[in-house]
């Protein structure tokens, strides 16, 4: 058999493929069913929203910047309306805060329940994707109720938010809230034991903590592989001091641990909304800032801990009403560079297996 | 599918063949409406309200919708989310290797003209009616999931008043 | 109860008409080729509708719903459309195999309705070899799947048809030898034999001859959900990996060919367990024979639809370890126990 | 380490190379000569009190007259953060890469070279990846750039 002649071929993936999560090119040289090499091809998302946001009030760039993260809009709105507040030192009410995190940490839970369904839908199984859905639904509920829109929400503005929660939003919050928690458990119990899953998941994609640094990979995917670093702790911003909560770790860093990190972290997010639900007192939702708000002139990267890792925007301001530069940092940039590093010389459904583990979102990394 | 399309040149020499090509024109028509299956094809934020359609609570399967992830087994491209000038040479392909009849729709602003795009960007393509013939359009940005379910359905009583052989000439 | 064989009627009446000999023989298989054929079809038609609202309620969702009660029609909807789309030839294609491809799955999955007893008597042949037919024939499945892979000129293609083959080929060896122990105790490979071994109380059915029955049925169950190509062994699509698999570069009639066929061949699968360890037509005498092989294969195929829309889909290498290591030496070993069994004549005949 | 000891410390053990810009407003700015890049960047990443062993971003600026490469570390033991600023000629910019001490860096300055025609020295792989690959327009991100199908903003 050694003496069969064998070749190897080029297999394009994308930019329309099923498992590709948008519009992504892998161009795969296989040998057979292996992967021999990987090289990611990009840019089919590119909308220049960098450019977009140089020429707009400050004000206009949040719902540009909505649509550079999707899946987790309300980081968006949140890290460059940080930048702007931390370039001119506004403080935003207490009660604003509380409600920032409280629709970050839903926003969270939301990206979280659609990496669960699209990874186990890529691994095979179709149903998990829509009992995911369904519970992103009842938050997308949430969400509709306090401003308005499912996706896009421009809801975190400079200085504060833009329309304070309806009175049956708190009820119908924990009740949803504590759903999730309880369906979290159910998904474990689905997945989990099974041993096809095992199979799929459990050492596949290895990625140790050194070449996870090194590769400036961060959020839920640097925790599986044992690093304990999270922003929310380790570069404060908002209100997280208050709120007892735990970091979850996991030390193997192969799919199956990214997996279990992020279904952890969905439960973590739920007692953070509790707590501040309890914690949240009347008051006003806004600062005083002018729609042509012109922050001081200066410079800052602003880095939050979003769904997908790191998020950040590097804000310049020139003193006018429009940024000077936006330049926008995705958790999943740095992720879609890495994955020719662990995805060689696996099997076909092994890359695809780690590509959904990495829960990349392609506008975030072509923005 | 050319003798479908040769129907009404013969049926309508004989008299009383209009009847014919009319219900044959319906019954054709009212499975192709019936049953649109849509190509697994979602760039941006639409993409995500396309899943959510496809979900528990909107579900297109009521309508008979199913996702086909080859374009050759597909009727329908919905196009959710926005074209870059990059992507435009794909999505052509994607369509010209789709079978007859084959069915667009434009969902999102991103797709009309541009949408929240159209002003300084420099790799977004104003719209994709230049580059595929688009059946309908759904504003929004996004859409919600009761705006596209409204879109397929405006497609499909779309294709249940078509003549025979119409769809060749697209 | 039909006593009479199908067969042996309908040649009577026809013969009652003056026909004789061969062209008698031709006359009867054709028809009752063809009432098979149009059940089927109807079948694999209501088995998709089946499907997908099963997988509906599964997602807790509906399915189809407007055309017709729950969209009881929609397949035929479905079939309609795809009867009018375009047949896209591809230009690289490899023009004789990739026509060819579907025409043969078709065949194959309706070849082996000929020896499968759908009642007392009601049966195209009751061939004396009719189980080691059945396997020779389902087997052309792969061969068509191999060929659509090959003859699109599709890498995604080829490499769906290459996994099938090798998928099928191992598994067809954990189920000859769990469908062994079956025919180890019917003494027979004829289906109408096996049945009727099974007569009787429901205890006889094989299913509940311990130990090596319930084993058997799930080593059978195993590999009959590889060979029809089903999550968690439905590789030659995966439609994550390789997008369409063997079918991508199908449209119009063709694909439609290659949809029926994976329904004939899910319902194949089921009636085959029905027959092997359910025993077949076999039940309560007041309800008829067809009756009670529909309800049973109907719940089989339940069975391996709710597998289905359950599982995550396997590595095709773990897929290979898993039979060659795990399913094969489990099958021999359930023979050796069986044959020992039948020696000493440890078990019950009610 | 907060940032006044962080300051401190740079600038009493980096002060040569460093120099403090207050135009950053949260974190630290430094500015550092584009010749003293690679290895001031090599020495803050393996300097034990502050172990820069995490590469958040790399953004260019095009101020009209001149280019700037921001480049942003932080170290995930010593919770600290640091950006460092790099000025460059309008006119033929050129910058060190600095993947073989961070390999995330990689794509960041491809993206640069793409968007704002800052050429990288010694990097593997300066080839197109977000514009499309006719792509002949120069370099958009440029405050200067044009071209007949850009349209612009109606002014506020």
């Amino acid at each position: 058999m050694s003496n069969l002649r064998t070749e190897e071929f080029d297999i394009n993936m994308g930019p329309h493929h099923p498992s590709t999560h948008g519009v992504c090119r892998l161009l795969l040289t296989m040998d057979g069913e292996k992967v021999v090499k990987v090289v990611p091809y990009i840019g089919y998302l590119h909308r220049a929203i960098e450019k977009i946001c140089e020429n707009r009030t400050y004000a206009m760039c949040i719902p540009i910047l909505d649509r550079f993260e999707y899946v987790t809009a309300m980081s968006c709105n949140y890290v460059f309306s940080l930048a702007a507040e931390r370039l001119s030192g506004i403080e935003v009410p207490e009660r604003a805060e509380y409600l920032r995190v409280i629709m970050l940490e839903l926003n969270r839970i939301a990206s979280h329940l659609i990496f669960f369904g699209t990874t186990a839908m890529d691994i095979g199984a179709l149903t998990p994707f829509l009992y995911a859905l369904r519970e992103r639904e009842y938050i997308m509920d949430l969400f509709e109720m306090t401003c308005g829109q499912r996706l896009t929400y421009n809801y975190i503005r400079v200085g504060g938010v833009s329309k304070d929660i309806p009175n049956e939003f708190t009820p119908k919050c924990r009740e949803t809230v504590a759903t999730i928690s309880d369906k979290v458990e159910e998904y474990k119990r689905l997945l989990n034991g099974n041993p096809i899953w095992k199979m799929r998941t459990i050492g596949v994609g290895k990625l140790d903590a050194d070449l996870a640094l090194a590769y400036g990979v961060s959020g839920p995917i640097l925790r599986a592989s044992g690093v304990d670093y999270d922003l929310r702790r380790d570069d404060p911003y908002s209100i997280y001091d208050r709120f007892d909560y735990n970091i979850p770790i996991y030390q193997n860093g192969d799919v199956y641990d990214r997996y279990m990190i992020r279904l952890d972290e969905i439960q973590e997010s739920c007692k953070i909304v509790a707590q501040a639900l309890d914690q949240i007192e009347d008051g006003p939702i806004r600062a005083k800032v002018s729609p042509n708000f012109k922050p001081a002139a200066g410079e800052t990267y602003t880095r939050i801990e979003n769904s997908r890792g790191e998020m950040g925007v590097y804000l310049v301001s020139d003193g006018t009403k429009k940024p000077f530069r936006v330049k926008a940092r995705g958790g999943s940039y740095p992720h879609l560079q890495l994955l020719p590093e662990i995805a060689t010389n696996c099997m076909i459904a092994d890359l695809v297996a780690i590509f959904a583990s990495f829960d990349v979102i392609l506008p975030e990394v072509d923005r | 599918m050319g003798i479908i399309k040769k129907l009404p040149v013969y049926s309508e020499k004989i008299p009383g063949g209009g009847i014919v090509t009319t219900s044959v024109e319906q019954v054709l028509n009212f499975a192709q409406a019936k049953s649109l299956w849509y190509l697994l094809f979602g760039t941006a934020c639409c993409a995500i309200e396309l899943m959510c359609t496809g979900a528990s609570r909107y579900d297109f399967d009521r309508l008979g919708m199913i996702f086909r992830a080859s374009p050759r087994q597909a009727d329908l491209i919905i196009a959710a989310g926005t074209i870059t000038k990059k992507m435009a040479p794909r999505l052509r392909t994607l369509y010209d290797q789709m079978a007859e009849p084959r069915y667009v729709i434009a969902m999102g602003g991103c797709t009309i003209k541009g949408g929240p795009f159209y002003y300084d960007s420099y790799s977004v393509e104003k719209g994709i009616e230049h580059i595929i013939p688009v059946d309908v359009f759904i504003p929004g940005c996004p859409p919600r999931p009761e705006s596209l379910l409204e879109g397929c359905i405006t497609l499909q009583k779309q294709i249940q008043q078509r003549k025979l052989g119409d769809w060749q000439e697209k | 109860m039909i006593a009479v064989g199908i067969t042996v009627a309908l040649k009577e009446i026809l013969a009652s008409f003056g026909l004789s000999g061969g062209l008698l023989s031709v006359v009867t298989y054709a028809i009752l080729a063809s009432a098979t054929f149009g059940l089927l079809s109807v079948l694999a038609l209501f088995l998709v509708w089946w499907e997908r609202k099963i997988a509906g309620h599964m997602q807790q969702r509906f399915g189809p719903m407007r055309n017709g009660w729950h969209g009881w029609y929609q397949t035929l909807v479905d079939g309609l459309k795809l009867l009018q789309k375009e047949d896209v030839r591809v230009a690289t294609r490899d023009k004789v195999v990739f026509f060819w491809a579907p025409v043969m799955c078709f065949i194959a999955a309706f070849a082996a309705y000929i020896v499968i007893p759908f009642g007392d008597g009601l049966i195209v042949a009751d061939l004396n070899i009719g189980i080691l037919y059945i396997m020779a024939i389902t087997t052309f499945t792969v061969i068509s799947l191999l060929m659509a892979g090959w003859g699109s000129n599709n890498k995604y293609a080829l490499l769906g048809g290459m996994r099938s083959a090798a998928q099928v080929v191992s598994y067809e060896v954990p189920m000859v030898a769990s469908i062994l122990v079956v025919v180890l105790y019917a003494g027979s490979l004829s289906t109408v034999d096996i049945v009727n071994s099974q007569a009787g109380n429901f205890l006889n059915w094989n299913i509940f001859r311990v130990p090596y029955g319930p084993l058997a049925f799930l080593t059978y169950l195993v590999a009959a959900i590889a060979e029809a190509n089903r999550t968690p062994f439905d590789l030659a699509e995966a439609e994550q990996e390789l997008v369409a698999g063997f079918n991508i570069e199908y449209s119009g009639m063709k694909f439609a060919m290659f949809f029926l066929a994976e329904f004939i061949n899910l319902f194949t699968v089921s009636a085959i367990a029905v027959i092997l360890f359910f025993g077949g037509w076999h039940g309560f005498e007041f309800i008829p024979s067809f009756v009670w092989f529909f309800l049973k294969t109907f719940a089989v195929v339940f069975l391996l639809i709710m597998i289905r829309w359950t599982y995550p889909r396997m590595r095709v290498d773990q897929l290979m370890e898993f039979a060659w290591k795990f399913l094969v030496p489990l099958t021999f070993l359930n023979i050796i126990i069986a044959a020992i069994f039948k020696h000493f004549g440890w078990y019950w005949e009610l | 380490m907060n940032n006044e000891e962080l300051k401190a410390y740079i600038e009493s053990h980096y002060g040569s190379q460093l120099t403090y810009n207050e135009a950053g407003k949260y974190d630290l700015l430094f500015e550092v000569d584009a010749s003293n890049l690679v290895t001031v960047c090599e020495k803050l990443k393996n300097d034990s009190e502050l172990l820069f062993d995490y590469f958040c971003n790399l953004s260019g600026a095009d101020t009209t007259e001149r280019f700037e490469a921001i480049y942003n570390l932080a170290s995930t033991k010593k919770k600290i953060r640091l950006d460092i600023k790099v000025i460059l000629p309008h006119e033929n910019p050129v910058v060190n890469s600095v993947q073989t001490i961070w390999p995330a860096a990689n794509w960041y300055e491809r993206e640069m070279w793409e968007l704002y025609g800052i050429h990288i020295n010694n990097h593997d792989n300066l080839t197109r990846f977000l514009l499309h690959d006719e792509w002949d327009e120069g370099f958009p991100m440029r405050k200067d750039w044009d071209a007949p199908d850009f349209i612009r903003f109606p002014d506020l």
